[in-house]
């Protein structure tokens, strides 16, 4: 769905005070309110804890019975939530660090994802996986990566990742209601910031972005989640340096065709793709790819966690991750 | 009694002999290269099958199944015909020729080539029945080798932890592919669900009769207390793994040849009746190779959910 | 055996003393804003440490620890200068600042933040150094909650099986996380590894002198005849989870307050000799602090293994 | 390593009836033989029965308690091989079908190839996971994939595949010898195959290529493993047709540049980039990315297995497949 598409260029109106997670928490709430097949199961859900990222806090009193604090079980999370979805129910599955996710790669992906095809459509598995995923708070090697790269490519499941300049609430409705699994990433930094307005297209998974400085954009950038809060700040320094630039934040990141919202932008020549996830196939090799075989002919620069796993310093950790500096680097150096 | 029990026994004879005569069918079809992939028969463990799926009610229960899962899935009442058509490759195959031997699904049925993989499932589907107010039971199958995959202690803490109305039913068959459960499994498996807080019993499968009682006084408790039960039982399957080659001791495997449980079934019953029982069979299944053969190959998948459309070049250079 | 038996609780207070001065130290590090990331601290729990790794010879057995891992850690004789190092990102950390709190190393020393992940890498060192023909044991700490994973199930099977020189020590805190142990798990935790072939005993960890009693019987029977074993122990934790808010009843927690560890230790030995324990703790942390505070902040790798040369421009058109 | 780098040109010199499988086994029983310290595990490794593809058969009557039948445990098998690796011994861990990696991808990415980057270098994991992988022979859907695409920017992992261009013994040896973790894909159509000669890279993990035709390229093709069987026909029929095209098959697929390669066939206008693994995110997306940001200009296509689960039946699972045809007219629009 490019640009061209559903682009209607609506502005969300949010409540002043709304979050990128209390907008996840209420439409949980309202979820679970107007569909009795809406479950929630994870390690530690339940109030007053509410879930390790507070996310689901408040839910399990008004719901009780609705939602479920499971052992530390992730492939039984995972395949019971599939279980759910077979039988009929929406169950929203959480796994308390993305990082975690590798526990149930097998449910997820020789199971739930495929479920619908290999049974030649006589089944679906309406299921949602939230998952905290990033770095950046210093919680070390196995609490802070952005493993979703793993689960991109696979037939049958879907990759969904809000910022705050999307609605993650609307976008976690349209997960639940999805016919397939879908896995859904929340990068840890964004839960307490608020929501922001933003351009859209009319996608169910919309694609938002933000234009910086006058005239056609010299450059484009793409990120999704958590990339948000390298580039937001890169295509103003951008544009503040003379440098007209754009921001492309697809919602959902698997099968993601950069080349129409190349198109729409006017072909700019400089192209940068950036994603937290270590460098090496993964979200933004695909872009590249598409960018290439389709023939842009732009120049293009990937900016990616280095090749390393994520160390506890925080220096270390902001070392090795993307930076809005690299982004302006490299789009300076591409556009120039 | 003695009617009802014959009736019993009748039925459970025609459903052994009409899994051991599908399953010999596919061998071999198999062996004259009329069918590609692999599978899996039970040939020897029909008992399981026969009874305990027989304990069930279709219209509300469901069965997750395994690898070697089409004696299942005939007890389930899954048609010869469109098991054969799955293995050739046939539009009317049970998945439209997409899963093959070990990935079927039918009415509530489901199997997947995973080892115990499909047990959380198991336990989640049998939780969405319950929190339907349906008093549907599940049945999840398990070989002993599968005692090695933790999925499988996650699922039966989770059944026994939400009180699932789940019974899981081991078939002991004493290996795992080549190797033999000692090799595999400290301490006895059997002891393993209860440890779990689920109740197990353990019976011999060489007596169908024993079984399926037994599996019907255990769906019976599920049904009542949606607790999860599990059936743990001793059986051996008397063909090779798959189509690979047999390196069990043959002088093991004649002992449990003298000892199978067909056999047993077949001296229950009045000899006629078996006889026609089986030229019934025979019949049939000829008749379903015979179709499934002449059917359609099957046909590319319709609808790709999430399919990327390809890549176009849009550029203007070429 | 009076003496002896003096000396031991001495030990074992100054070791548990230790424990709980560095880990409210590190709390009071966090609290103000000196240390980031998160930490889990054992306070209540130190028995467990002192009373297990004490059991262990440091020339030949190793330790695998979970994400609680400080006491642990210390017990082993890791310095707590080179702890807050790491967790303050130092180049002098235990790790160079690379693990931080959940991820450290050292000396046979290991601990991850995946919870039972390293069962299995525990039963593979335990099987290396007994193919070395070493005499070493090494202990796994897991705790309650843990036995959510299934991983953990396929390493006691896998260390029964292959006779893997390991005892497992389940710190039994009552809670994983914030949800009570009654309601992760079926069954009674302290039988499943019986149902592994793991002989299992069970201690109250409110008696550090008896854990460290058993612990030695146990190390001792796995070092003589290289079978598993598990301890394990009921203990309490006194601290939240992390650094978050606790939830749990505070009557609750004030009761086991009451019976702190700790605090039942220094009982049992002279007052001045607490005393002096103590001031000599608070001097030794008070420095340690300070050294590494003032220590070089962690330096980027070095060796990046398997790094990818960045992609340079090739073509000639730029 | 490019292939100026330690190009040489040699040509392996192997026994007459040496196969891709055979290659394999002498290799684990020479290290079995010379290194101590070396050991298989996995389900049902031992005699008589050999493992399912038979690639062990032999090795545990010559080398009794060096080989391990280990209970289908996929993580305690990874985890456990982890431990040895640990303990100074060199594990050759076999899973049984590719498809199970997913069970022990927790242990492979969050364990195995984390420990000495996070560790900060005080311990190595020098451990080779075996796994046969692909498709074509009618497995189904959870037998037949070639999920090595997941394990592909793994820091700290290796990921290798040799083929029968190669010499997969020496690569199995090499894979032994390295101190990290190393993913050894196996694809499931070649173990029966003959050595063939190939020109090869100096690297300890070579490159092999092949030139079809005369001139210099105006097709290079990339690909690894199983997909050798569309590429090198290709090549041929392309030769045929006229068009002199080279193929290029790395055997460490991981971390792989294409550029060097390019350079040295003389920069053709097309490439074409194939993999068995799915669409999307995968090793030909990293290729493509690489050859795009290093600005290349080259034309690129890249021809993968669809996006769907792999069907049992053998005309639908190869219609879903890569093929030589769907290479030689991607290569012909490309060079027209
Ligand atoms: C996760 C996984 N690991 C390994 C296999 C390969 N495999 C297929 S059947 C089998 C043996 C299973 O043994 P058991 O559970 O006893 O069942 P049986 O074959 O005896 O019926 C194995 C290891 C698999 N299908 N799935
Ligand atoms: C695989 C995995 N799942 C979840 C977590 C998050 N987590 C960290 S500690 C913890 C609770 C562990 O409970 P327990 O084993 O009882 O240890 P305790 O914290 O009580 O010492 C959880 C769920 C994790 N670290 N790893
Ligand atoms: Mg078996
Ligand atoms: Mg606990």
């Amino acid at each position: 769905m490019g640009p061209g598409a559903g682009a209607n260029g609506v502005v969300h109106g949010h409540a002043t005070r709304a979050t990128f997670r209390t907008s996840l928490t209420e439409a949980m709430a309202e979820l679970l309110q107007e569909d009795p097949r809406v479950l929630l199961l994870g390690e530690d859900l339940l109030d007053p804890y509410g879930g390790a990222f507070k996310v689901t806090r408040g839910l399990s009193r008004r719901f009780p019975g609705r939602v479920l604090a499971t052992p530390v079980s992730e492939a039984a999370i995972i395949g019971a939530a599939t279980g759910l979805a077979l039988g009929g129910l929406r169950p929203i599955a959480e796994v308390m660090f993305g990082d975690f996710l590798l526990l149930a790669a097998d449910q997820l992906i020789n199971h739930a994802a495929k479920f619908r095809a290999m049974y030649n459509e006589q089944v679906t598995v309406p299921m949602v996986v939230r998952a905290p995923v990033g770095g950046g708070r210093g919680y070390g090697p196995t609490h802070s990566q952005s493993l979703e790269k793993h689960f991109l490519g696979v037939p049958g499941l879907k990759v969904v990742a809000p910022t705050q300049l999307h609605d993650p609430g609307a976008l976690l409705r349209a997960a639940v209601e999805d016919p397939d699994p879908v896995l859904f990433v929340e990068h840890k930094l964004l839960y307490p910031l608020e929501l922001q307005a933003a351009d859209h297209d009319g996608d169910v998974f919309p694609t938002a972005w933000v234009q910086a400085g006058q005239g056609d954009p010299a450059v484009l950038v793409f990120t999704y989640g958590g990339g948000v809060r390298w580039c937001l700040p890169a295509i103003e320094q951008l544009a503040a340096a003379g440098v007209p630039a754009m921001l492309c934040l697809p919602s959902r990141i698997d099968r993601f065709d950069p080349c129409p919202w190349w198109l729409e932008a006017g072909e700019p020549r400089a192209v940068v793709l950036v994603e937290e996830g270590t460098a090496g196939s993964g979200w933004t090799a695909e872009l590249a790819a598409r960018l290439a075989e389709a023939g842009t002919g732009a120049h293009i620069r990937r900016i990616t966690c280095a090749d390393d796993i994520l160390p506890a310093a925080g220096h270390l950790e902001d070392s090795l991750l993307p930076s809005a500096e690299a982004v302006v680097a490299a789009a300076l150096e591409l556009a120039r | 009694m003695a009617v009802a029990e014959g009736d019993l026994a009748v039925e459970i004879y025609a459903q052994m002999a009409l899994i051991r005569r599908v399953e010999e069918t596919l061998q071999s079809l198999f062996r004259q290269g009329r069918m590609r992939g692999t599978t899996h028969v039970s040939i020897g463990q029909e008992a399981c099958a026969a009874g305990v799926v027989g304990a069930l009610d279709r219209g509300r229960d469901f069965v997750f199944s395994t690898h070697r899962c089409h004696g299942h899935f005939l007890a389930w009442g899954g048609e010869p015909r469109a098991l054969f058509a799955e293995l050739l490759g046939r539009e009317t195959g049970v998945c439209g020729g997409l899963g093959g031997s070990q990935h079927l699904c039918w009415n509530g049925f489901f199997s997947n080539g995973i080892q115990a993989g499909m047990s959380p499932v198991a336990v989640g589907l049998a939780l969405a029945r319950k929190a339907a107010g349906e008093s549907g039971v599940g049945v999840a199958f398990l070989g002993d080798g599968t005692f090695g995959e933790g999925a499988l202690y996650e699922s039966m803490n989770l059944a026994a932890l939400w009180g699932a109305p789940l019974l899981f039913v081991v078939e002991d068959n004493g290996y795992a592919q080549s190797t033999p459960r000692r090799a595999q499994h400290a301490g006895r498996l059997a002891a393993r669900p209860t440890a779990f807080g689920i109740d197990t019993v353990t019976q011999e499968a060489g007596d169908p009769m024993a079984v399926r009682q037994l599996a019907t006084a255990l769906v019976h408790a599920v049904r009542v207390d949606a607790r999860p039960r599990c059936l743990y039982l001793h059986t051996y399957r008397l063909a090779a793994h798959s189509l690979s080659e047999d390196f069990r001791d043959p002088d093991e495997v004649e002992a449990w040849r003298q000892r199978d449980p067909l056999l047993h079934m077949r001296a229950r019953i009045p000899a006629e009746q078996a006889d026609a029982i089986d030229a019934a069979i025979d019949e049939r299944l000829a008749e379903a190779v015979a179709a499934a053969e002449s059917e359609r190959p099957a046909r590319p998948r319709v609808s790709q959910v999430t399919g990327a459309t390809p890549a176009a070049p849009i550029g203007g250079e070429r």
